[in-house]
């Protein structure tokens, strides 16, 4: 196993757990804040990489794509949470699962209505097709770098806006006691309204970036979504924090194990079995990880209710 | 008999009648259609008896199902055709199944045990599409229907029909007998009040467990039956979104109820049946219909019907 | 007009009611108290004011205006602030971010509660500044409920057992709090057990039974009426 | 001869010491009451002793038994049966039904799944006996969400009764309730002391002196002192802590 390959592998799986905070880190303060089981989060990343798709189609310009598609997304968002998600936060987690079934239903096929059923394309910027030499002899992809600087980045700014800003206290707040933070006069509806369009844009970044890698289809939001919900309980409901080690945990466990677990198993099975074993070990490696750490931790890493 | 204990008989009446009517309307294809209902209805209900009764809210329950088609397919393969061998060997392996998925899910509460039960039914979905010699991803085809003797061919639409109407009244009398005896009001006292029920002497874990397992159980049963009707068995049967489907049953039918399970795949079903024909984009107005349900029937059908307790 | 009008409200938990019509005023610059044993209803008054508990009648008016049916949210930034029953820190906030965060000027007051006032009346809690709310004793997350609710400069402070379960030295200290508030013209309503102190502090009481008022009356009246201590209060 | 012995019991939550090296003895047959302000511990001591709550130190021995451990369903088994300070019944279930469940867990397994319980009518007599005995037996089908505070209190009592207990441990059972409902509950309480021990955690003082034999004052998590009602009320320390500057 060359050096090249494991850094290679190391940071794919670092880049794909940036993507999936992206995703967890909206999913986590809307659960932790509202309460609310949104499985239609999913929806808002492949409307992401849906409306990013066309813009770069129609401009030519992935640059303009991607804000484009964040500003869309996070309207979607607000439409959403106005009109529907605000009447769930009161109900049980059952009917929250019902109702945003029914939107993943809905989303599914509005998209296909507009964009038809076949998956459509797009590229990552011209600019950044070659790849950069990390380290000597060590080559790496620069839009796959890009795509972790931009993850690095988000994910510093949400902790600093979690962490320092007066929003960011309020958003805990309401998190571990929402009745309390009402009492202090805090505005829990604009809050919350706020954090679910915040997660719906960063949704859609991840969308908008991972789309030139993974298809643009319709349901490429339920696997990921189902990722999501991993990382956050393996996190800790409601913790950014906890989104941000999960995701990268998932990110590379799910990375590492699809590459090198075939090659490791050929070392102690026979080829047959171990090519039909690998790949189905690969995808079970992230849900033994999340049922390990629930068993051991039943809140998460990082429970946010302190 | 009041109107409400006779319903049952009725419904069992006009399920007995369809194979005759679809025969005299020549509309051979509702044999299939009424019999695929029953058999997802035997699934709901046995999930309604863990999730309704229980509160155990699994997003797993389909690894069950497809645990209990797999076993019967695989059983083909090798020979064993027989469903008094291989049927009872899907329910003891979907059982097993639901018993070590179930021992380690039941320590988790509330969203982290929806989650888990989750995350193991997506670790039995990958073994499927891992299984490459028994036709991985692409699912398995059955060389023919399970024999099971006594001077039945499985083989005939009809006859099969009547072996999973008479599957779905058994299980459904045996699930209403349960709830209303001391297995029944053990678990209605744990979804009611758990820390009351440990207080009172009960080994709560204990009493989820085997309900966990008796519904994984019937979900193999179901599955068993599944895979005879259809021939085929894929991973497909036991993706996230058929456990997802399978609580939309429920909770459509009315969470709690006798009848919720049953009713809710029917509805569901019809409903899609319905849908399909009039538009290919049928998801969209069967999303809005599931909402309409969340707000406005929050107690499902059974619920519009029912007084205000729970049956 | 009082400061804090309630009048004649009934309200309760689903088929259970528990308050019967429930009168309670507290004017500009005084200092009330609601009185009665454990499950008398009042810290459900409170909650029905605060529009955490949907009325099944009656009217509540703050500063002239009518406030049942407004959002929990939007009755606080009246200028109403609480320190709640148990006292309900934030666990994954600091001491220092309690205060910070919901910090307003809802009186006007030419002089606020800033950071520096605060700390210095709780000079226990400016040493422990960084420390998380679950990381708090007792008496230390009970100072900083006050000092919590004292940052948004309210109109009408409520406070609801403040020395329950505290250090006999602890309690001192909050009563001393109380007083200095009151003697700064700072309207308030307490809750709470020990009458004796009460009595010293505040104007008038008013005495719940099983949700309705049985008894109200200055602390005068009270202090002279022991019989009443041992029917209503258990003490 | 002592029923219950509890030494260096402690449990902390993050900073909190809820129950900090508490040493306590129950004798046999006696009614023990527990005094102290909220958050003294009390509910916390009580969620130890029922198996609710796992202690972080020390041992809690039944009959010279060790049950520290035990989870909470084994130890009404062995005879410790508890009631709630916040209510804690089957609200959707009617009342006779609460204490049938309860009779239920004690008499023969409960992996039935074919009788109906209905059937079952020694259960429901002896339920209904059971109501009788707390003052319910005229709200027996009344579901319990809607019965009156005090009657869910009652209820609370026959729950805990029905799992035929030794030791009864009752959590503020006189919590919110007015006059004549508390003074019911005494003679409740008065009339179950023959065949019981009870432990008996309350703020009604005056419930407190005509009951308990022996009361211990809980401040802190600590034992502050134990002894008859005279030795209590004349105890300087325990008046200054808990009772305020006059005695009731």
């Amino acid at each position: 196993m060359t050096t090249t390959l494991l850094v290679e592998q190391l940071l794919n799986g670092l880049q794909f757990g940036l993507m999936l905070f992206l995703i967890a880190a909206g999913l986590t303060l809307v659960f932790g804040i509202m309460d609310v089981l949104n499985l239609a989060h999913g929806s808002l990343y492949m409307i992401g990489a849906y409306v990013a798709a066309s813009v770069a189609q129609v401009t030519g310009s992935f640059w303009v794509a991607l804000p484009v598609a964040t500003l869309v997304t996070g309207l979607v968002g607000l439409l959403l949470e106005t009109t529907l998600i605000r009447r769930l936060y009161r109900r049980d987690h059952l009917a929250q699962v019902l109702a945003t079934f029914a939107v993943i239903l809905v989303a599914d096929d509005t998209v296909k209505l507009i964009w038809g059923p076949a998956p459509i394309m797009l590229s990552a910027p011209a600019a950044l097709a070659g790849p950069v030499e990390l380290l000597p002899g060590v080559l790496y992809p620069s839009y796959r770098l890009l795509i972790i600087g931009v993850g690095l980045a988000l994910a510093l700014a949400l902790y600093l806006f979690v962490t320092k800003t007066r929003t960011g206290m309020l958003v805990r707040a309401g998190s571990s006691n929402r009745d309390m933070a009402s009492l202090m006069g805090v505005r829990v509806d604009r809050l919350f309204a706020t954090i679910f369009v915040l997660g719906a844009m960063l949704s859609a970044v991840a969308g908008a970036l991972l789309g030139p890698l993974l298809a643009v289809e319709i349901g490429m939001g339920e696997n990921i979504l189902i990722l999501a919900l991993v990382i956050i309980v393996i996190g800790g409901i409601g913790s950014i924090r906890g989104a941000f080690v999960g995701a990268v945990l998932v990110g590379i466990v799910d990375t590492a194990g699809r590459a090198f677990l075939p090659d490791l198993l050929h070392r102690f099975l026979s080829n047959a079995v171990a090519a039909q074993l690998g790949p189905a070990l690969a995808a079970i490696a992230i849900y033994v990880l999340m049922a390990a750490v629930l068993f051991f931790r039943p809140q998460g890493l990082f429970p946010a209710r302190g | 008999m009041t109107r409400r204990d006779l319903l049952p008989w009725v419904l069992l009446m006009v399920a007995a009648l369809v194979p005759w009517l679809a025969g005299l309307l020549d509309q051979g294809y509702y044999v299939g259609f009424v019999r695929r209902m029953m058999i997802f209805a035997i699934a709901a209900a046995s999930l309604n008896f863990i999730m309704g009764y229980g509160g155990m809210v699994s997003l797993g329950h389909a690894a069950f199902f497809g645990i209990g088609a797999y076993v019967v397919a695989i059983a083909m393969v090798h020979g064993v055709t027989s469903a008094w061998i291989a049927w009872p060997l899907a329910v003891l392996f979907a059982a097993l199944a639901a018993l070590a998925i179930g021992s380690i899910s039941l320590r988790t509460r509330g969203v982290y045990f929806i989650m888990i039960t989750l995350a193991f039914a997506q670790m039995v979905y990958y073994l499927a599409v891992g299984l490459k010699h028994y036709g991985g991803e692409d699912g398995l085809n059955l060389a023919q229907r399970s024999v099971i003797g006594l001077g039945l061919d499985l083989a005939s639409e009809t006859t099969l029909y009547y072996v999973v109407l008479v599957a779905l009244a058994t299980v459904m009398l045996l699930l209403n007998r349960a709830v209303g005896a001391r297995y029944g009001r053990v678990l209605m006292g744990i979804r009611e009040n758990e820390t009351r029920m440990e207080a009172i002497g009960f080994a709560t874990y204990r009493y989820k467990l085997v309900g966990f397992a008796i519904a994984g159980g019937l979900a193999g049963l179901a599955g068993a039956l599944f895979a005879n009707h259809n021939l085929f068995v894929s991973p497909a049967a036991l993706h996230w979104t058929q456990s997802a489907t399978l609580v939309v049953m429920v909770l459509l039918g009315g969470i709690g109820f006798r009848y919720g399970g049953l009713a809710g795949a029917v509805a569901l079903l019809m409903l899609e049946e319905l849908l399909a024909a009039l538009t290919d984009y049928w998801h969209l107005p069967l999303g809005l219909i599931l909402l309409a349900v969340v707000f406005f029937a929050p107690r499902g059908l059974a619920g519009l019907f029912a007084r205000r307790g729970a049956a | 007009m009082k400061l804090l009008e309630v009048r004649a409200i009934q309200a309760g938990y689903g088929a259970n009611q528990v308050l019967f019509g429930i009168d309670l005023r507290v004017a500009e610059g005084s200092v009330v108290t609601l009185l009665g044993r454990n499950g008398m209803g009042k810290t459900t008054t409170l909650r029905a004011i605060f529009g955490l508990l949907p009325l099944h009648s009656g009217e509540v008016h703050f500063d002239g205006q009518r406030v049942d049916g407004k959002s929990t949210d939007a009755i606080a930034r009246l200028g109403i602030a609480i320190v709640p029953e148990g006292r309900q820190v934030f666990p994954n906030l600091s001491v220092r971010e309690h205060l910070v965060a919901f910090a307003a000027n809802r009186n006007g007051t030419a002089q606020p509660w800033n950071l520096d006032r605060v700390l210095s009346m709780f000079p226990q809690l400016s040493a422990r500044q960084k420390a998380m709310g679950n990381q708090l004793s007792g008496g230390e997350q009970q100072m900083l409920s006050i000092g919590r609710a004292l940052m948004t400069n309210p109109r009408l402070l409520v406070l609801d057992e403040a020395t329950e379960g505290l250090a006999p030295l602890v309690r001192e200290e909050i009563w001393r709090c109380l007083a200095e508030l009151k003697a700064a013209g700072q309207a308030i309503l307490v809750i709470d057990k020990y009458v004796q102190r009460l009595v010293q502090i505040a104007d008038e009481h008013t005495i719940l039974e099983r949700g309705r008022v049985v008894w109200h009356g200055t602390s005068a009246a009270l202090a002279a009426d022991p019989q009443l201590w041992h029917r209503y209060l258990g003490v | 001869m002592t029923l219950l012995q509890v030494r260096g019991l402690t449990k902390r939550f993050g900073a909190l010491a809820a129950t900090d090296a508490l040493d306590l003895d129950i004798s046999a047959g006696e009614v023990h009451a527990i005094i102290g302000p909220n958050g003294a511990g009390k509910t916390t001591l009580i969620s130890q002793l029922s198996g609710a709550l796992t202690p972080d130190a020390g041992s809690i021995r039944l009959r010279d038994a060790e049950v520290t451990r035990l989870s909470a369903h084994d130890r009404v088994r062995r005879g410790i049966a508890r009631s709630f300070q916040v209510t804690n019944v089957f609200r959707a279930m009617s009342a006779v039904d609460n204490v049938a469940l309860a009779l239920q867990a004690g008499d023969g397994s409960s992996f039935r799944f074919l009788r109906p319980v209905a059937r079952e009518r020694h259960l429901f007599a002896r339920a209904r006996q059971l109501l009788e005995r707390v003052g319910l037996h005229e709200r027996a089908d009344v579901v319990a969400g809607e019965l009156a505070h005090g009657e869910q209190r009652q209820l609370e009592v026959a729950l805990a009764l029905a799992t035929r207990p030794a030791l009864l441990l009752l959590d503020e059972p006189m919590a919110g309730m007015g006059r004549d409902e508390s003074a019911q509950m005494v003679a409740l309480i008065a009339s179950l002391r023959s065949d019981l021990t009870i432990v008996l955690v309350e703020h009604d003082m005056d419930a407190v002196f005509r009951l308990a034999d022996r009361i211990s004052v809980l401040v802190y998590g600590r034992l502050l002192a134990t002894g008859t009602a005279e030795d209590i009320r004349a105890n300087d320390e325990v008046r200054r802590a808990y009772l305020g500057t006059d005695a009731a």
